[in-house]
């Protein structure tokens, strides 16, 4: 590979293309080209410095390794620079405004890092003993204390690792407790409007999965909902707030239906920073809930994770939860319910779903946030998220089709549609409009009750100015959008790429490096 | 609030264009009997940063670190000393605040990266692809099973008795409902594993055999026969790694014709972390692909032609496929995934081969130092940075009572399997470079007490 | 002002400026416009919460604040964005190639970063009692030690804050000797080609300074220096390696004639990272020379600081040195003789120069880095600098004039002049071209004595790849600017600035932010 | 070795480009006699991360850290709760790695923040401008007197004797060399400083008064009259701030019609580091800009019309100037700048007056439950957060018997003047929001024990 190109393309030189005049390198001053480490390392090179090795008589059977494995090595320097450069061509919530609908992108405070990474947290072992861990046991104790009171649930399962996870947990448990009761059904309703982690996590667990109807305001047709109970149905999987960014106002009336029934009921609780300190799903007559801790209580998604989803119990469904989980002991000592004293301290449960005890790192993060909000902090951080959200749906109602504007005030996040752009624009082109503008562009194509679906959620950490600027950009690139300016048409222009052939990357997958063949490696 | 920027009379404005007289309006389709009209009671209001850094730092120091003692302990979480360069990358906002790459345009730092990792990855599992991650290698594990049930159309999975029982028990939870059948067994204080008892359930019916290697009682085992026993009987078979660092020293599952291999990732770059977030490693022969749960990132070109990186194979997934995806997860342990990838560029393959060379050295000599004492036996004839020994009594309080004396001695077998007294007495001790031969001693002279 | 546009300029929409379609906002995808805190903030904001104060009569006498101060504040969310906005508007050693001469930006190893952050060097405080602070005094006392014996010298001053800072140390030392002795000189000899922090600070210590000549070779001219020496002067400064690059062959004569006519010999120490391990100035007869820990040691530079500039002394300085420092006793303990032990443990000292120690923080970074490398590591980075200067100089040589091309290899940077470029092209064309190939230019214009000079130190942390890559890219804006290029001459095209105004800025200096006039406002 | 990316076959090649036979070619200019043939005797040889991270953990272990204990000093340093994102943002290695900004068009987040931090300090000193930073409180103090005596062309300063003893000898280093005279004195514990004294010695030689406010004893005084004096006699007056935090709570010296202000800004965003480094804050008259040293950001526009920022008025320093510079600093303190501007714009006018009430609030409770102690006096009539105790004893063994009693009970008077017998009972107290009632009453406690 060539030392002088070591991003794949070829630049032409001189010729100024539409971004102004190409380099030599590639590189356009801070906006850098960076190679493969399959390019730029070799298996030769290494950036530790190791102890030399003890001679032993090795005890390896016969399975000593003989072959390479073919990993290159970079100096540190070199490591530091290709992660560097790389980090630089992502967009990211320290960099500005993410409004990515469902994801809930809100500032991440460092304070959370910096708690992490206490060596007491950082550095234990989940299998110490149990008198040696007394401090990190404290924290998810003292973290599950806060999601109980805050939801108004009567237990919660720690362990699951993020959202899906973490409604996989909610549905274990309600098949559980159907087949404890001797009633297994085999059915459970879904929204159309859902998060694809429902209808996947209710199959998943072997169950057949129905869609409920909605209602033109875009919330759950009760009366249909009832009409499809019976002894079949399992249960319900409702996301409250809906993905249309509404309150589901009859929730009570389905608890209450769906339980007359025989089955339980699941809430998606993805969204539950809109309502945390205002409404307690308790109150709604749930059985289980998960909350990402990752949206609601800012854990950093990371580029797409880790994440951690609690789920919140009601008293049926409690016995049936997961181990292990902590207990806390009147002389304040912890221990931990796990094999060794399920059987005697929690019999029913439906067992184990990960090793260990689950995402501690960020049970420490949102315990440090949850804290720092306090129950005050954390209703005013609902209020500002809705006020946020409503914002934007109201100041840009009338030039993007908002399916839902009359169906009364959204939550923490407002629905657009694609009607009324220029014939061949979509709402993949004022997404990639909006890269240009320096936004990252809110959820698209979801949820798929809406035609070209735009979800913008600002969340509560975003000051006016910024949403204003926001608006603004908005309504230039919806009239662009309308006016059909080419220009919009082929942005982003700014970006480190423009648009990606994905049509091309699925028909043959390139999912992992190989050598060019001499030839291309010679051009 | 220092994390709230709208001011009061920011909120006042804002009303005024929603059109609403106060934020309560905004919630007007909550029932009224469901709204909270204030904090919630018995809960404390928000605190000063200085006031939620004290508080941590006091429950943090309640707890003995593994890098001020003495440590040992392993059994699918190892130490290793991870590079300051590491964390301060991951740390970039730029990759710790974004998002899953929805839009590669502007994401291609993350999919560069998860290119790199699936093919660091398929080349240190000796397997053609890898996908972007999973949770951890327990969830990896199950996630495999069923890829291997949705492969052969069978539902009969064959695990060894070596595999960790934490994965074991992840796996039962799931087949109970998803109507899969488990053949199991518990391991025996022997140096020589179930293999035979593996090779006698293969048949017809069997969709996966699951060894892990090296097993639990960290003992090495070629699985090439497994391998080709179950492909004669049209099953896969799936080979789970705990210590990725051993793959330095010994061959890789792939390179043994495992069609699926898995494995937990925290032993590079990612840390201890009282058990998470790790990272789920996940790889295959190409064949499979269609059928990997997870994302995947490929390769392709922008509109000048530029090489760049996106998510693929979406269709496989719960956000396009629903009911019919091969996997419900959607989150996964990216940021777990680019600390490894960092972690293990730094080593490449020269500092990994050391590193394992350097781990199974010390452990070697912790091995012989350790079975000195009167009364313990070493279990393994083979091992590489992880071994079993046998004690003349019940580990658990042993272990217990090495703590009491500051020193984190290992993971006896009877917190793994509390209800069998024929393994009661073994003790997993894992040596890493951490480990110094000072650290060894002291654990040595501890135990001896303990012991007599 | 205006939200929409928060960045001091108005974007025009639609025209496709040079560097692709304009935005609304301003910004172009990733990189991003970002305005003044006094633009976003205000003194109504904080991004800090805090306990109550307890209600006490105050004691401020009658000096208690009324007026406001004018400090706009912004909420932790904002304030990371800011300033993250901000970062990415830098380049840095972490992001590319950054050769510039003389200043030695060479890789940061994170391993120091983590280290000076250890709570007990970061969370000590500089009076404490020395019983509570002796891990801390070990490492200024660990470090002395290493620079004593990596420069064979007699003693070392700790606590100069730079190397500027290091120098007056030195020519303190030499002005207290003198004196000591009872023979106050006059004059200080510099060559032309010096760093300008000598002739500063020889004229700040109330030295007349005097150029020495410089032989066509582009080093010291030791006959014309002989015949300058004499009674009236106090010591030279001199520079070695010097600024052009290249080692003084006659260092060791130089200090026998100046010590010979009863003068002192400064040495620049800033191009040690050149000899570190290969050559001990001690054994060229010096007798003070200052390191600067964030060159040589690689601290980081931070933007302009800090830095730090412990200055090595000879037998006969170092009993003038300044206090504190540090002792460590036969038990192992350590102390410090300051104020108070002075007069009876080093009675000659010319006093202090800054508060408390020096900087701490730097020298445990710099021990890090010395620790980390060892005696046989340094020797090796003197090595590496020195053939990576040397690839440069004769990769370039055939393109670019080398006017000490012909003095003998050179140490651990290249310099070229700006003879043979296009009529009307400069060296500063060369350096702006650069930026947009997406390096941080050499330094241009030092040393003096060559003219429109290009420095070009690239370190021993760059790989062989970056080097010739960085050669392509030069041999192709060097052509461009023999060819007169009119894209050079108006580059950079693709920072986050074109080029800037200095003469405006000079002219009328803007030095605050001050609230714009109603009418600028308005606009 | 882990931080040099050339290997053994990229020497060889580059050896060849340069037709150099070996290394030892490119060193022919050194003379015979001093070539080191090998890496010198005595000095270890490289070491892995991992040792290297021991060695300073096991050395850090040894300090008593002012976090875990009652802390009490101050004298020129003071501890401040730092939030965390002031040293997350600052290890942005584009922060972190940069050199100064040279190059604008590709530094202007350096220069921007630079332009953020003149206007803060000015502001915060009541001054019309400010520099880019000195290395800290001491030297931009010795700077401010040399730049008063450009001004005056005159060479007598009068120098409270509320001055930080450092302070006043860095200056009389200095003076030594420069020809300048100083008039100084001891300070006395009394409630009063000497303004008297500094009044009576103004005069027509005099080139400017120096006072530190609030003054090292902790006393704050009006200094309007003492300005007044000064300019009627052609004098300037310097004022020093070693608590910039105390701004918070009082007015600002050019309020008071200082001339020159100076300060150290440790107190925000830097943190103890046991000394340094630290930050200069400099800040003066518009009149008096051409006379300044360090560096200045202005602002200008760039080709396109666009608001940018540069270094400007270089023509005072050193690297144009040379001999006739203003000041020889090139390097000064750049990243703390940094961190003290993001922790100001993080507390804003709101918090920086709510901190400094706190401080104020807490050292009045500290000053009168210590001063209740039998035979404690306290000295101050007005403070901020910090204040002089008179001790029934020599201050310097008793705050040695408190260390012992795990209290950091301040600083004693004869640590800062040694040999004076007036002073030797005196004992610093600094209290600042990181300062726990219970802390005080353990330090009470511990005190009444160490003087009974
Ligand atoms: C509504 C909804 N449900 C479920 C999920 C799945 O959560 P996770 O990604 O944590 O598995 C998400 C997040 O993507 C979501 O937005
Ligand atoms: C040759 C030379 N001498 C002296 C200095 C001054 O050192 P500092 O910037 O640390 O004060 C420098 C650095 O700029 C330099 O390059």
């Amino acid at each position: 590979m060539s030392t002088i190109n070591q991003s794949g393309w070829k630049p032409e030189m001189g010729s100024a293309g539409e971004t102004g005049p190409a380099t030599y390198t590639g590189n356009k001053a801070l906006m850098l080209e960076e190679a493969l480490i399959f390019e730029i390392g070799t298996i030769g090179t290494t950036g530790v410095d190791l102890a030399d090795a003890p001679k032993v008589t090795p005890r390896l059977g016969n399975l000593a390794r003989h072959r390479d494995i073919g990993l290159p090595g970079l100096s540190e320097p070199e490591t530091v620079r290709h992660y560097t450069r790389l980090s630089r061509q992502n967009y990211a919530i320290d960099l500005g405004f993410f409004p990515l609908g469902s994801c809930t992108m809100k500032h991440n405070p460092r304070l959370n890092e910096k708690v992490a990474r206490m060596e007491g947290f950082a550095d234990v072992h989940p299998l110490q003993p149990v008198e040696t861990v007394q401090g990190a046991l404290a924290v998810i104790n003292e973290l599950a204390v806060w999601l109980i009171k805050l939801t108004g649930m009567h237990g919660v399962a720690m362990t699951p690792k993020a959202g899906a996870h973490g409604e996989l947990c909610g549905i274990l448990a309600i098949k559980a407790a159907l087949e404890a009761r001797g009633d297994p059904r085999s059915v459970i309703l879904v929204p159309e409007s859902a998060h694809g982690t429902n209808p996947a996590t209710a199959a998943f667990a072997g169950y057949a999965v129905e869609n409920i109807p909605a209602t033109s305001e875009g919330r759950v047709d009760l009366a249909a909902l009832k009409a499809r109970l019976g002894p079949d149905v399992a249960g319900v999987m409702i996301t409250n707030p809906n993905t249309c960014g509404l309150f589901e106002r009859d929730m009570k009336a389905i608890s209450d239906a769906v339980h007359a029934a025989g089955g339980y009921v699941y809430c998606d609780g993805a969204n539950f920073n809109a309502i945390v300190g205002r409404v307690r799903p308790g109150d709604l007559g749930i059985d289980a809930m998960h909350i990402n801790l990752h949206k609601t209580f800012s854990t950093p998604h990371g580029g797409g994770g880790p994440g951690s989803g609690p789920v919140v119990l009601s008293e049926a469904l409690s016995p049936f939860g997961p181990i292990p989980f902590t207990e806390r002991h009147a002389d304040g000592r912890y221990t931990l319910v796990e094999e060794e004293t399920a059987s005697a301290r929690h019999p029913h449960s439906f067992g184990r779903m990960t090793a260990f005890h689950g995402q501690m790192g960020m049970f420490t993060r949102a315990l440090s946030y949850i804290m720092s909000h306090g129950a005050d902090g954390l209703r005013q951080v609902a209020e500002d998220a809705v006020l946020n959200a409503n914002y934007i749906l109201r100041s840009l109602e009338d030039v993007l089709d908002a399916p839902f504007a009359h169906s009364g005030p959204c939550m923490h996040e407002a629905l657009f549609s694609d009607n009324g752009l220029a014939e061949g624009f979509s709402t993949l082109d004022i997404a990639k409009g909006l890269i240009d503008e320096g936004y990252h562009p809110m959820t698209v194509y979801f949820p798929l009750v809406v035609h070209g679906a735009m979800l913008i959620e600002p969340t509560e950490t975003e000051s006016k100015a910024t949403l204003d600027q926001f608006i603004g950009a908005m309504r230039s690139v919806v009239q662009r959008a309308k006016a059909g300016d080419p220009m919009l048409k082929s942005a982003p222009h700014h970006a480190p790429r423009r648009r990606l052939d994905e049509t091309q990357a699925a028909r043959k997958p390139v999912l992992v490096w190989r050598e060019p063949e001499q030839a291309v490696a010679a051009e | 609030m220092r994390y709230l920027p709208l001011t009061p009379s920011d909120r006042q404005a804002m009303l005024g264009v929603i059109g609403a007289k106060s934020i309560d309006d905004l919630f007007a389709d909550v029932p009224a009997e469901a709204r909270l009209d204030g904090p919630i009671h018995g809960l404390p209001n928000h605190a000063s940063e200085m006031a939620v850094e004290r508080h941590f730092s006091n429950l943090a120091r309640q707890n003995m670190t593994a890098s001020h003692t003495p440590f040992f302990l392993g059994a699918g979480a190892y130490k290793h000393h991870v590079p300051a360069s590491v964390d301060h990358i991951i740390q970039r906002g730029e990759f710790l605040t974004a998002y899953t790459p929805y839009q590669p345009e502007i994401a291609q730092g993350t999919l560069h990266m998860l290119f790199e990792f699936q093919t660091q990855v398929a080349r240190l599992f000796g397997c053609d692809v890898a996908n972007a991650s999973m949770y951890d290698g327990s969830t990896a594990c199950w996630e495999a099973i069923g890829m291997a049930g949705r492969i052969t159309k069978r539902t009969k999975a064959v695990l060894s008795s070596g595999l960790h029982p934490h994965y074991v028990s992840v796996a039962k939870t799931m087949a109970q409902y998803t109507g899969d059948t488990l053949d199991t067994a518990l391991p025996e204080l022997s140096p020589g594993t179930d293999s035979a008892r593996l090779l006698d359930a293969i048949d017809g019916e069997t969709s996966c055999v699951v060894v892990q290697y090296p097993d639990i009682l960290g003992r090495i085992e070629d699985v090439s026969a497994i391998a080709a026993k179950a492909h004669e009987h049209g099953a896969l078979l799936i080979a789970v790694v705990t210590e990725p660092v051993a793959l330095g020293a010994i061959k890789a599952p792939g390179e043994m014709d495992a069609d699926i291999v898995v494995g937990e990732g925290q032993s590079l770059g990612v840390g201890l972390q009282f058990g998470g977030p790790y990272v789920g490693l996940f790889a295959c022969k190409e064949e499979f692909v269609r059928q990997m749960p997870g994302r995947l990132c490929g390769e392709t070109v922008d509109a000048e032609g530029k090489r760049g990186f996106v998510l693929t194979l979406s269709t496989r997934e719960q956000h396009i496929r629903r009911e019919k995806a091969t996997s419900n997860i959607c989150t996964n342990s990216g940021l777990c995934a680019l600390a490894f990838s960092i972690h293990l560029t730094l080593l490449g393959e020269k500092g990994l081969r050391g590193l394992a060379e350097l781990n199974h050295g010390l452990a070697v000599q912790a091995a012989d130092r350790l079975s000195q004492i009167a009364g313990v036996e070493l279990v393994n004839d083979t091992f590489f940075n992880e071994f079993t020994l046998k004690l003349p009594k019940e580990a658990r309080p042993v272990v217990r009572a090495l703590a009491d004396r500051k020193v984190l001695g290992g993971v006896s077998l009877g917190r793994l399997y509390p209800d069998v007294d024929a393994l009661a007495n073994g003790l997993l001790v894992a040596v890493t470079e951490v480990a110094t031969m000072e650290d060894v001693e002291t654990f040595a002279a501890a135990l001896q007490e303990v012991l007599a």
